[in-house]
């Protein structure tokens, strides 16, 4: 009773183009961002501001960008991090280093430029190599960025292992003296990163739904096919990479910026470029929002678990079993999750709204 | 300045050796994805969990060759239980998908080995087995680094060790896939699964096997690695480091991770002493075997002795 | 309505995989506007010959010329830029999406936005969007695709998923298409249409189409000009009625067949 | 003026930015407001005018439901011209009839099929072919042959034309003719005046509230009497929009997206959904299909209190509001039915099954009575009449009398006559009253009751009671089987030839994983002989009740091969079954049946096949 498509008819193609064909989805989408926007800093606390919403949204445009590479175009990385330490350099170094008239989200979008030439670059070898032998080259770039971070103190405005970020940084335009807002503050931060997001992901919304989504999906699914209908095949790979780590970049920059508000090379690691392709094999490959169910399970998993080990046993366990015994949860949870539904927690989702379409038919 | 020969020399011996490492791990991933086409990232967490399990017990003052063969079969186990709960169900989907069940089964094993086993560095003092196990009675100690005098060189007896253990290893796998009945029905597998079953071979079981035998090759591997880097995380870091092995191989050969852990091994030394001074940075071999694997991919897109695959439309 | 310049000139093509031979010194030419069908038994080559024609496989030998140009070096994409789309044996289309999506992809040649512009959503991109729908909707009004628009295509059986191909081959725009094996798997009535398409395609846009049909019942009375493949050498070439009487294929192709 | 320009230029004038009509093509729907329809129009007939249409010139339009088409009537009218619309799926001889019934000499076709069409028609009265669709037209030369686009070029949309035409128009001029269905007597062309066809439309409107707020979907064929009625003129009187589909295998689809508020469907159509709808049911998992029954359950019993004016208990009410909320809202939301206020059925016997199905789970199922002659429409159900075996009262002016079992009525609907035959028209109009061919009776609230066609309504040959009409509804009932024919006019005892209805049967069929190659093979599979027997049975069982038909037992039946076809003549447009064709045609089968033989064998004339059909004794 939920989706009344009845009376749903477009007269134009771009009508027919619609994000959200249904009037529920539009509705629903819109009562949630005005939450988001106008309820959620209120109500909010700053621990679930500064602990869950800020990193969750950060986490979640790096998960984005991967998919982009990974789940629509079917390029395989591990360097996630990599390039998010590449972003959240830059980011840091343009702020740093550039006049009075820089403000953090231009920064944050210069950064995430370089970030994807250098992820082009990395990504040349995709040209000539195909699959599971382009890891290769994915974590060369992983690799390589923290060596470079590391043997390069330059960049790091020759402090040892972290900078914590000044808060000038993030006023933008004096808008902070003039209305007396804090901008360093969680509530500020919150809506600067769910800003930038929102963007990336109706950029990538729209992208997919364009021609170039089309060409990204036609090489991930057959690129001799690709190719034979005159798609350009090496450019599509190249400028997913380009995107993809224009996404990771701005994700680096957020996640330093917005949620830890340190800059050091520890927290682009090799694990947490796994961790980000677990949220996008969770959420679903391919799928835009399964971005974001990913990155917010794969992240308030550990969270929830730990907390219902205290609640549930009272501290019986030392965090050290607890995180064992989540890490088993978790590996059980992939693994069940690719038998039960490769397309990840999107698919879930999608499933369960076709149920409802199409109830109290099976199909 | 002159060149010091010597000490070239000992750096490519001490590459060769490192390479025979790599190639240990190597040879696990190449059996399963001969076998399966799967990418299986768990690898190192196997070994990890191998070695724990061993340490431990011998820890428990459990004897040297029964801790080996409760390990063993520890092992034996592993690999049925995840061909019968993870390959099966998995049978026919992407081999993306199942990659990424690797990675989860990966993060299973870790989190479970550290639970059974607790996440403390372990040392592995393998060499005193080794002593009273077979070496006393030539009365020498393993580690005992000698001195080569017709190369005038050192070197240390223990890779030695380990390269004699690689090569039988190498051997057996050889003999088993040529020689025998279940070595050859896993080759077919390997070129087409659906062939394989119409001609009755037991695909489940084969799977089973591979899984098995890949947990054996992690023990060793584990050990020998353990050996060098204590028994801890950093032996999962030791998969990444064999990956550019294996590409260079080209994934299904085993003589091919050979020489692509060879390859990496010296080119890893090289790149570090030479090219770190060229540039006048440490660490670069944190990443320069993989910048050799590009190369040669780039020249051999599936690798030295991997197979090139025509495109059919 | 073959007229007498040819558009698709074969020139003494010789490929191998390895040692295996699998063209042996093939000429032949395609007059502008005719169905030129390639016919031979499974293994006579008849599908590397059409890789090679659109620059999927290069050859050991020989060349390739399409409308004066020699195309024999060059990749796929620079080829269909020339004006020649295809479809595929085995089915190449994109599994990830819908069918109109998939006819979409077709398009991409003609697309002139740049993906800022489409990321933005804006301008030149939007516009572009609605006129390559528009032109979509055409063909898929011609091929009758209209109830299965917003299917992906994995869920339809395989006939209608040839016809998608064929959909999405046009909406380029050819002067060339080559068809691999259209009717392969089809019951006679899909057979039927599918020629009708062929014909009706040929006669409309006034495309010169190169089809390759394993069985050969079917391309006879639809082609202008047969050419028969067998073990990678040509046996045949001439009018449909000419190939049925040249004893060298009844032997060859017929002998196989029956 | 009750005239279809004079309502054109009225809604022009009134609600010029109304949508008027859509037509979904090219994948949207593309729509049609009244001031575009009225200008349209205008141009239209200017350039018809001078294709020499004018007063009284039979105008054929050939092709599938498209806003070109509507307008096309417009022009035409507005000219003065008599609409002749044709079934999009007519060829060779039927065409070549419709053609010369009502000597057509300018018709506008839709592609090349429809051109083709005509051309094998060979030699006809058909002087000037217009074709919307240019695809594939290059190569033609026929001189008669003219595109329709190319034709509209240069002319100005003017509508002091049409008002100047609208002055010389008159209600009573003949707006379109329309062949009879042919059930059970040849096809006659029927002459409707444009004030029959409008006040008809005026009066359902009146009782209905229809408003240009509504919208329907025009998915019958043109030919058919109720598109002309139920589509077209109502849209005209109350301006409210139309929709075309976009091709026929879409109409389910093209209906969920439109939502039309108003619905006319031939019984077959409701039957369809009924069915599909159980089917799709039945492939569910266990747990959804009981929630499902028991829905049905709830609403089936409140809707069986109402049908016998009882009142429903409160906890009854309750669970019915439930299941409909929770089951059946989506339902009609699945197929297009939610916006659905008014649903109306004619032209056949709807059976009682599927009625009630639709007024249980809230769908304001209505009959309604209507022959060509009547402009499609006499009676008309009220939404409180829950009992399917009445098609209503009489619309307004209109009058219904009984006549030694016969219908008669007299009314401003009724037709101007049969085109061009004074005799046939001296036969079916009498002093002011027209005939219907039909048997039937008037219920002391003045609701008419139809038994059946006169013509087949007879005697068995021990002189017993014997109603084919009312047996073949109740065969078909029974969602298995699709058509029906009942044969036994004077013969002993009554048989009865069936189809099985394909999908839904293959389904059955596919649970029970019986092995079959394909419809022929399993209608005459063992099973399906036994599902179709013991149906039979309970008929019979049904009829053995009352004295009155006890007589009309069914004893031998058999399952064709194949459904029975338009193509092959055996059903009208609206797939209701032509019962003297499929007599001539099955004869053999028929005899067969009056015989002591299991299987009767013949070659099909449809596709040459020889096939063998095993006859069942009940």
């Amino acid at each position: 009773m939920i989706y009344r498509e009845t009376g749903t008819f477009s007269t134009s193609y771009i009508e027919d183009r619609k994000l959200f064909p249904i009037p529920f989805d539009k509705w629903a989408m819109g009562v949630f961002l005005l939450f988001m926007v106008f309820v959620v800093p209120l109500i909010a606390s700053d621990y679930w501001l500064a602990a869950h919403l800020i990193p969750i949204l950060a986490y979640g445009c790096a998960a984005l960008g991967l998919n982009l590479l990974t789940g629509m175009t079917g390029q395989l990385s591990l360097g996630t991090a990599g390039f998010m330490c590449f972003g959240a350099f830059f980011t840091f170094n343009i702020m740093l280093r550039s006049p009075e008239w820089m403000n953090l989200p231009l920064a944050m979008v210069l950064a995430g430029s370089v970030t994807g030439v250098i992820g082009v670059i990395f990504g040349l070898p995709s040209i000539r190599i195909k699959g599971f032998y382009l890891l290769v080259s994915t974590l060369a770039a992983q690799y390589f960025a923290l060596w470079f971070f590391r043997s390069y103190p330059y960049f790091l405005n020759y402090a040892t292992a972290t900078v914590t970020l000044p808060d000038h940084h993030f006023d933008l335009f004096g808008i902070g003296d003039a209305f007396g807002v804090d901008m360093a503050s969680f509530e500020a931060k919150y809506l600067l990163s769910l800003g930038i997001v929102c963007a990336l992901a109706l950029f990538a919304k729209n992208l997919m739904r364009s021609s170039t989504g089309r060409n990204f999906m036609a090489v991930r699914d057959m690129d001799i096919a690709a190719s034979v209908i005159g798609i350009p095949v090496i450019r599509t790979k190249m400028l997913a990479f380009f995107v993809s780590c224009f996404y990771c970049g701005v994700g680096g920059a957020l996640f330093c910026y917005a949620y830890l508000q340190v800059l050091g090379i520890r927290t682009f690691e090799m694990n947490r470029s796994f961790e980000i392709l677990f949220m996008v094999i969770i959420g679903g490959l391919g799928s835009i929002a399964g971005s974001f169910y990913g990155t917010v399970l794969v992240y308030e998993f550990p969270i929830l678990f730990s907390w219902a080990g205290d609640y549930l046993l009272g501290g019986a366990f030392d965090t050290a079993v607890v995180d064992n015994v989540a890490k088993i949860l978790y590996g059980i949870l992939i693994i069940a999750l690719l038998i039960r539904e490769p397309g990840g927690l999107a698919a879930l989702w999608l499933t369960a709204k076709q149920k409802l379409r199409t109830w109290p038919f099976p199909h | 300045m002159d060149f010091d020969w010597v000490f070239f020399i000992e750096l490519i011996v001490g590459g060769l050796m490192s390479g025979v490492m790599y190639s240990l791990v190597a040879i696990g991933f190449v059996l399963i994805y001969k076998s399966s086409g799967i990418f299986n990232f768990a690898q190192g967490t196997m070994l990890l969990f191998a070695a724990l399990t061993f340490v431990k017990l011998t820890e428990g003052s459990v004897n040297f060759w029964v801790a080996l063969a409760v390990t063993m079969a520890t092992m034996v186990v592993f690999g049925i239980l995840v061909e019968r709960f993870m390959m099966r169900p998995l049978a026919n989907q992407s081999l993306l998908s199942l990659f990424m069940a690797t990675v989860g089964l990966a993060i299973l094993i870790e989190g479970m080995s550290q639970y059974i086993w607790d996440s403390a560095i372990h040392g592995l003092q393998l060499a005193d087995f080794l002593d009273l196990a077979l070496l006393d009675p030539v009365n020498m100690t393993v580690f005992v680094v000698d001195y080569i005098d017709w190369l005038d060189i050192l070197i240390s007896k223990f890779d030695v060790f380990a390269t004699i253990v690689a090569g039988t290893m190498i051997l057996v796998l050889a003999v088993f896939f040529q020689k025998t009945r279940t070595g050859m029905s896993l080759r077919a597998v390997s070129d087409d699964h659906l062939a394989a079953m119409a001609v009755g071979i037991p695909l489940s079981r084969v799977w089973a096997l591979v899984w098995a035998v890949t947990g054996i090759i992690a023990l060793i591997a584990g050990l020998l690695w353990a050996e060098r880097v204590s028994v801890s995380f950093t032996l999962v870091e030791a998969v990444l480091k064999a990956l550019p092995v294996i590409l260079i191989g080209g994934l299904t050969s085993i003589p091919g991770a050979i020489v692509g852990g060879l390859i990496i091994g010296v080119g890893e030394k090289m790149g570090e002493i030479y090219l770190g001074d060229l540039m006048g940075v440490q660490g670069i071999e944190t990443w320069f075997s993989y910048f050799i694997a590009l190369v040669f991919l780039l020249f051999k897109p599936s690798g030295l002795f991997g197979l090139k695959a025509i495109e059919r439309v | 309505m073959a007229s007498g310049n040819s558009i698709l000139q074969i020139d003494d093509i010789n490929l191998a995989f390895g040692g295996v031979t699998a063209l042996n010194g093939i000429s032949f030419d395609v007059a502008e506007g005719e169905i030129c069908a390639v016919i031979g038994p499974n293994g006579a080559g008849k599908s590397s010959m059409l890789n090679v024609i659109n620059g999927v496989y290069v050859p050991q030998s020989g060349r390739v010329i399409f409308r004066g140009q020699d195309c024999t070096q060059m990749r796929p994409r620079q080829i269909a830029k020339l004006g020649m789309a295809r479809t595929f044996q085995n089915i190449g289309l994109f599994q990830g999406m819908t069918v109109l999506e998939n006819i979409l992809t077709g398009r991409s040649l003609k697309i002139r936005s740049t993906w800022i512009e489409q990321g933005l959503n804006i301008g030149r991109a939007r516009r572009e969007e609605v006129e390559n729908r528009a032109l979509v909707e055409e063909v898929i009004e011609f091929l009758h695709l209209q109830s299965i628009r917003k299917t992906p295509v994995g869920k339809l059986p395989y006939g209608l998923q040839k016809r998608v191909e064929l959909a999405r081959a046009l909406v380029a725009e050819p002067t060339l298409l080559l068809q691999d094996e259209p009717m392969t798997g089809m019951n006679l009535e899909e057979k039927k249409d599918m020629s009708c398409f062929a014909l009706e395609i040929n006669r409309e846009y006034g495309t010169t189409i190169v089809l390759i049909e394993h069985d050969m019942s079917v391309v006879m009375d639809i082609s202008d000009h047969v050419v028969v493949l067998d073990y990678g050498a040509k046996i045949g070439d001439g009018t449909p009625d000419e190939v049925k009487n040249n004893q060298e294929v009844i032997d060859a192709y017929l002998g196989v067949t029956h | 003026m009750d005239t279809f320009l004079a309502l054109l230029l009225e809604q022009a004038r009134k609600n010029p930015d109304h949508p008027a009509l859509r037509t979904k093509c090219l994948g949207i729907w593309d729509t049609t407001t009244w001031g575009q329809a009225c200008d349209q129009v205008s141009v239209l007939a200017q350039m018809l005018s001078q294709q020499g249409v004018g007063a009284g010139t039979p105008f054929g339009v050939f092709g599938p439901n498209r806003t070109e088409m509507y307008l096309t009537y417009l022009a035409v009218h507005s000219l003065g011209g008599i609409v002749v619309p044709i079934d999009s799926n007519l060829f060779g001889e039927d065409l070549k009839r419709q053609v010369h019934s009502s000597d057509v000499e300018h018709i506008l076709s839709f592609e090349q099929q429809h051109v083709d069409a005509l051309l094998e028609c060979g030699q006809t009265c058909v002087k000037r072919i217009l074709y919307i669709n240019r695809r594939g037209m290059e190569n033609y030369a026929q001189p008669e042959l003219m595109s329709f686009p190319e034709s509209l070029e240069g002319i100005e949309a003017s509508t002091a034309f049409l008002e100047q035409m609208e002055g010389q128009r008159d209600p009573g001029e003949t707006a379109t003719i329309l062949l009879t269905s042919g059930t059970g007597r040849a096809e006659r062309p029927v002459e409707l005046s444009h004030g029959a066809l409008i006040s008809t439309a005026r009066s359902i409107a009146r009782r209905e509230r229809i408003t240009k707020k509504d919208s329907l979907l025009a998915y019958l064929p043109l030919s058919v009497s109720s598109d002309f009625l139920f589509s077209f003129s109502l849209s005209m009187v109350t301006g409210c929009t139309m929709n075309c589909p976009e091709s026929d295998d879409t109409v389910l689809e093209n209906m969920q997206e439109i939502g039309p508020t108003i619905l006319f469907g031939p019984p077959y159509v409701y039957k369809y959904i009924y069915t599909h709808a159980s089917n799709r049911i039945e492939s569910a998992k266990t747990f959804d299909t009981k929630i499902y029954k028991a829905a049905l359950q709830a609403v089936m019993t409140v809707a069986s209190h109402r049908a016998e004016g009882g009142k429903a208990t409160f906890t009854d009410w309750l669970r019915f509001m439930f299941a409909r909320a929770t089951t059946f809202s989506p339902f009609c939301n699945i197929y297009g039915l939610s916006r659905l206020r008014l649903a109306l059925t004619g032209g056949d016997a709807i059976s009682p099954e599927v009625f009630n199905f639709f007024r249980a789970i809230g769908i304001d199922l209505r009959e309604t009575y209507g022959q060509v002659e009547g402009c499609a429409c006499v009676t008309l159900q009220s939404s409180e009449d829950w009992n399917s075996d009445s098609v209503g009262q009489p619309l307004d002016d209109t009058e219904v009398r009984i006549e030694d079992g016969e219908i008669w009525f007299r009314g401003p609907g009724q037709m101007k006559g049969i085109y061009k035959n004074p005799e046939a028209t001296a036969d079916s109009i009498k002093d002011g009253w027209v005939r219907t061919h039909d048997a039937g009776h008037l219920d002391d609230q003045g609701r008419l009751h139809v038994h059946g066609q006169i013509a087949r309504t007879g005697k068995l040959g021990d002189g017993g009671a014997f109603a084919p009409d009312m047996l073949e509804t109740l065969l078909r009932s029974f969602e298995y089987i699709k058509q029906a024919i009942v044969v036994g006019e004077g013969r002993d005892y009554p048989v009865t030839i069936v189809t099985v209805d394909g999908t839904i049967t293959r389904t059955w069929a596919d649970r029970r994983s019986l092995r079959y190659t394909g419809y022929a093979d399993l209608s005459a599979h063992a099973s399906v002989q036994e599902l179709v027997r013991e149906y039979i049975q309970t008929v019979n069982e049904r009829l053995a009740e009352d004295p009155e038909t006890s007589g009309m037992q069914l004893r031998r039946f058999a399952v064709l091969n194949r459904e029975f076809m338009a193509s092959a003549g055996e059903v009208t447009p609206t797939r209701k079954v032509r019962c003297h064709e499929v007599e001539e045609k099955h004869r053999g089968l028929i005899n067969a049946l009056y015989s002591d033989a299991l299987e009767y064998t013949y070659t099909d004339p449809v596709d040459e096949e020889p096939y063998t059909v095993p006859l069942g004794n009940v």
